[in-house]
């Protein structure tokens, strides 16, 4: 999670350097549990759907920090060579799927590609994770995702980060239930709770979840509370955001509670902690350097095939 | 006509690839025991048990599973109960399926089925052509089968493509439509037109059920001395636009049929590429013939009025020979 | 219910007498809790969105049976003049929408019609109701629909009929829930679950939930659990229905149950119940001839219009 | 040009229409105070706010409300955040309002306002065009206004519409197009195209921001001695055949720029449309340029080659005034 937020802020400020093409969406206070899921992910084995706020976790699932900085920066060598771009790249082969933009249209995907593991008798032992956030669970695509999930019993974890904002938009605007974690009776999975401002609570819950996937509990829905310590993009100064909030348990930085939390725990030193800091930081530069200098996309070197049958292609 | 059904062919060519393909599966309401709401996968189940499933009523969760699967490398049937219900899986079809291969490198081999057309007293939703709401749309292969070895033949080739098909079978023709086998003498691969009646006054384009109504139209006009050649497109995406123009030059004249509503679509992009690409060979200004520009209509006497048919196939082509 | 049974009866018959245009869809088994909620309703005050089985309720709300009988029977006099058919009639401005086929669809359409009441300050004392069977709990519509109204809280009485099938689909492959009525707390609305085969039972919990929204207390679900005594349409012959389940106390019929319960309770006498069966068997009589001698549609008298402003009109 | 921003026309109509009838409001996600993604109903919230409310992300239910609110007499507007986000709610515009007035007799004034196509960067969900899918489809009006005060009247036009409006607001000229005054001085009824530039050499038709493009690739070639005249369409359906026709008329040569996909939709319509109808007033064959058969790509260099340009349009123009 140091890694992404570290990323994260180089790209805000690359971004307000003109920099970056097209937007940037970044995750502030949700590195802890995002990163505790991709931590219980295999790179290669499982499937993670990361969605918008996922750097922690698409880091921890093993996506190589050059593959952000290319989406980013709009290198040709990026996983879609420019035709898409920032949280939208994934490498779908490796169980990291590429999210088109509709708000909850991943959550299916992930349970296809779980039911094709299962039809293809390699289910056993993986476990597919899909992100949304709170406004996400106001989209049709999220509830027949998660309840065609729970009808095939598949070891779907859903991560749901109630950030407490979609967009500008409150959660009293968005759902009327008392605590989100309440859908989970009625689709028939199992539901957890956790203060995702909590490090090492997050790591917790969000690995018992992912262990019951995995052990054949079906699937599991973990609803995260905390706030989104950005904007909705760079381009949003969050001014709706009421101070109260962010003075609130909720509006703490998982990133100082987790360093405290690993520093009185006696898990890390200072002294590492500084070194992990200073080594992201180069390896951001590195990455960011790396792209920077790599080509753009050319409109005459790219092919432009949409279909992967050649013999589909027209000429008109 | 012989005795095997257009529905035969659809449910022959799904055992047949479940059979040797280990990768094909058939997802869709209805779709296991019960055999389908048309019957299209009738025992089925049977064989394949695990290979046939029964899906809640989430055509868009159902379009979602089937991309995420293919991404896994296997190759899905989904059967939409009719055409008209994969309005609410709209995005996941155009935005997800559609595009993933651009967006990845990693094709997304699945065949959506789409019973699709009018019959009489099906009303506004259960009626639909979609063929040309999904060929606007980049990366998706749209094909129409006309015929019953077409319906075979077709479908297994659909399933057989690595990108995602939707394969438009016409409800009209399921038990109307017969043939003496079910495979033909006439393999032809998707992306190419078929001239199904040769002649030199005037081209008919159509598709799907429209092709039978052309036919007719053209077998009438033959009484009266004229030779009208019918062209079946058989896709509309990718539309074998040399086909067609190779026989507006041998005619001159061209009417575009669908059973579709007017506005774009098929019988516009006909005309549009004859009109562009083929203008010379023109002797007469191209015509369009389609549904009405409302929603199709559940009454029989208004749904007759509303499709083009024998009749008013046949007043179009005389007036196309006039101008 | 008993016109309902009665009408419903006879236009099987017509079916299988080759005499409907189009298909027939009914509910036996459901008219107790179709009835139950109609005649919670006033019509031209309340809004009901009658769904494929609520020949009970429409009768009950105050549809003239003349509107079913031309429905059916293709008379051009019918609501839509025979451009739509069947179950799909409907008369808005009465309170009573015409149903698309997409299933979950009308749930939306009734809480805006609330919501324009809200915004007119004529929706005290309102409600609007709308039906769903188990099958449509699936559909992303239900979802977005039943959300939306709990976020604006809305008088919504959603009356789901788990009939244990949709159209061929058993309940398992539909949802994993023990009990749907378990969904209403995700919703943040409030759940009611009533045995569907209980006359009374089903009048009280329904006009209760009625009672509770009217007074202001927001979307109420009301989950029946039955068995869908006919086919899904009077093609289909239902022969996947297990017998188990049709001699279980959810395959009982609720005309039957209703009768024994208002006679054994002294509310009604065995000869009122056979005029009125004999009264409806009139009335369903006298509609079925009218709407028979009416004319069928004529597309040259059509006007073929799509848009309500003339000036749109193109002659292409 | 004049600070007045096609955006601010947007956001003006809504307020005047909202200021003189009490049966408007807006629904939609992030439209309350925080003024919506493009700011297009800034300030509206504190002026009116019982009829400016924040929607959760429910696109279909959004349109189902509308629908519903539109049959018991008020008249929303429904602002998607991004057309691409109709995909979604596709169903309920295309069968439930689209059809309700066909199938009823009660009307459905819907305003659904989409923040349509490209700008760099933005990528394959954020740039859609989608006025031919909702035209395909009966009943439904889609406008696609190109100035600053078609912005305004056609927005306000559009609310006084008894029938459900697409209206298609393109991104691009939120802030980039500006004019002295909102209302400019040549308001022309839905229906109408407009000539914005006469000419004698050729005709293009265009729609959208690709006006603007067609206007430069004609003032370039002007500097060459072509006079090119541009058809500004207005809106797709109703689609203005007869001023196109007479333009043709006039020059002999037609080509329809689109920055949508090309299979099918407006370019095919008025093409096909003018080929059937005015065959006889053309001295070389129809064309068209559309953007490419791929998703809308994000990066710069790529989007910029993806759409017609001014370079691309004059090439084309210059193609047609050799054929
Ligand atoms: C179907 C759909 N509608 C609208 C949008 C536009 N949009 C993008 S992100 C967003 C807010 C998402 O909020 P939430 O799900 O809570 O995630 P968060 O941004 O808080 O992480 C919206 C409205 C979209 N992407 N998809
Ligand atoms: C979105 C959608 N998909 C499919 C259908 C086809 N269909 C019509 S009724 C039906 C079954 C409905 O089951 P349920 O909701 O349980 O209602 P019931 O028939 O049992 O009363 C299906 C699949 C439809 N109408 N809409
Ligand atoms: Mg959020
Ligand atoms: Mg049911």
């Amino acid at each position: 999670m140091i890694t992404a937020r570290t990323l994260e802020s180089k790209l805000a400020s690359l971004y307000k350097a003109g920099k970056i093409v097209g937007g940037v969406y970044i995750g502030p206070g949700q590195e802890a549990i995002s990163a505790s899921l991709g931590s219980c992910l295999t790179w290669g084995h499982d499937v993670f759907a990361a969605l918008i706020r996922d750097q922690g976790g698409r880091t921890a699932f093993g996506e190589p920090m050059l593959d952000a900085t290319r989406s980013y920066l709009g290198s040709v060598k990026g996983l879609s060579r420019g035709r898409d771009g920032n949280i939208h790249r994934g490498d779908p082969k490796a169980g990291l799927p590429a999210m088109i933009s509709h708000l909850g249209a991943m959550i299916s995907v992930v349970s296809g590609m779980l039911l094709a593991r299962r039809l293809q008798g390699k289910l056993e032992g993986v476990v597919g994770a899909a992100s949304v956030g709170d406004g996400a669970t106001s989209t049709g695509a999220f509830h027949e995702g998660l309840n065609v999930a729970a009808v095939e019993k598949l070891p779907l974890v859903l991560l749901l980060a109630n950030n407490q904002f979609a967009y500008s938009t409150p959660t009293e605007r968005q759902f009327a239930c008392a605590n989100l974690v309440d859908r989970a009776i009625g689709y028939g999975v199992e539901g957890h709770e956790v203060d995702g401002t909590d490090l090492l609570a997050s790591l917790k819950v969000i690995s018992e979840a992912v262990e019951r996937a995995r052990e054949g509990g079906g699937p599991q829905l973990v609803v995260a509370n905390l706030l989104r310590l950005s904007g909705h993009g760079e381009h949003d100064d969050a001014s709706y955001v009421p101070e109260a909030l962010k003075n609130s348990p909720l509006g703490r930085d998982c990133m100082t509670v987790g360093e405290n939390q690993l520093l009185e725990a006696g898990m890390i030193t200072t002294d590492e902690l500084a070194s992990w800091k200073s080594e992201a930081a180069e390896e951001v530069q590195a990455a960011v350097a790396t792209a920077q200098q790599e080509p753009s996309p050319d409109p005459y070197q790219d092919d432009w095939r949409v279909f992967s049958s050649p013999e589909l292609s027209e000429h008109h | 006509m012989g005795e095997v059904t257009y529905i035969d062919a659809i449910r022959e060519a799904q055992h047949d690839v479940l059979q040797d393909d280990e990768r094909v599966f058939i997802y869709g309401q209805d779709v296991g025991n019960f055999g389908g709401a048309f019957k299209a996968t009738k025992g089925l189940k049977e064989l394949f048990p695990d290979r046939v499933l029964d899906s809640p009523i989430s055509e868009d969760a159902m379009i979602g599973m089937a991309v995420g699967a293919a991404i896994e490398g296997m190759r899905p049937i989904i059967e939409m109960q009719f055409a008209d219900f994969s309005s609410v899986a709209f995005n996941q079809i155009v935005n997800q399926a559609a595009t993933h291969f651009f967006r990845t490198g990693v094709p997304i081999p699945i065949t959506v089925r789409l019973p699709s057309g009018g019959t009489p007293g099906s009303g506004p939703f259960h009626s639909q052509m979609m063929e040309s709401i999904y060929a606007y749309y980049p990366g998706l292969v749209i094909v129409t089968p006309a015929t019953v070895a077409d319906a075979y033949w077709m479908l297994v080739d659909s399933i057989a493509l690595d990108d995602p098909v939707l394969y438009c079978e016409h409800k009209f023709l399921y038990r109307w439509l017969k043939a003496d086998s079910m495979k033909g003498d006439d393999r032809l691969p998707i992306g190419q037109a078929r001239i199904v009646r040769a002649g030199k006054h005037a081209t008919v384009v159509a598709y799907s059920a429209m092709v039978h109504e052309a036919l007719r139209a053209a077998d009438s006009l033959s009484e009266e001395g004229w030779e009208i050649e019918v062209v079946d497109l058989r896709s509309v995406k990718p539309l074998d636009t040399d086909t067609v123009i190779a026989s507006v030059a041998r005619t001159g004249r061209l009417l575009a049929v669908g059973e579709a509503f007017p506005w774009g679509g098929v019988t516009a992009e006909v005309v549009s590429r004859v009109a562009s690409e083929g203008f010379h060979l023109l002797d007469a200004p191209p015509q369009r013939l389609n549904a009405r520009d409302t929603p199709v209509p559940y009454h029989p006497n208004l749904w007759e009025a509303h499709r083009p048919t024998l009749e008013s196939i046949s007043a179009a082509i005389r007036n196309l020979l006039r101008l």
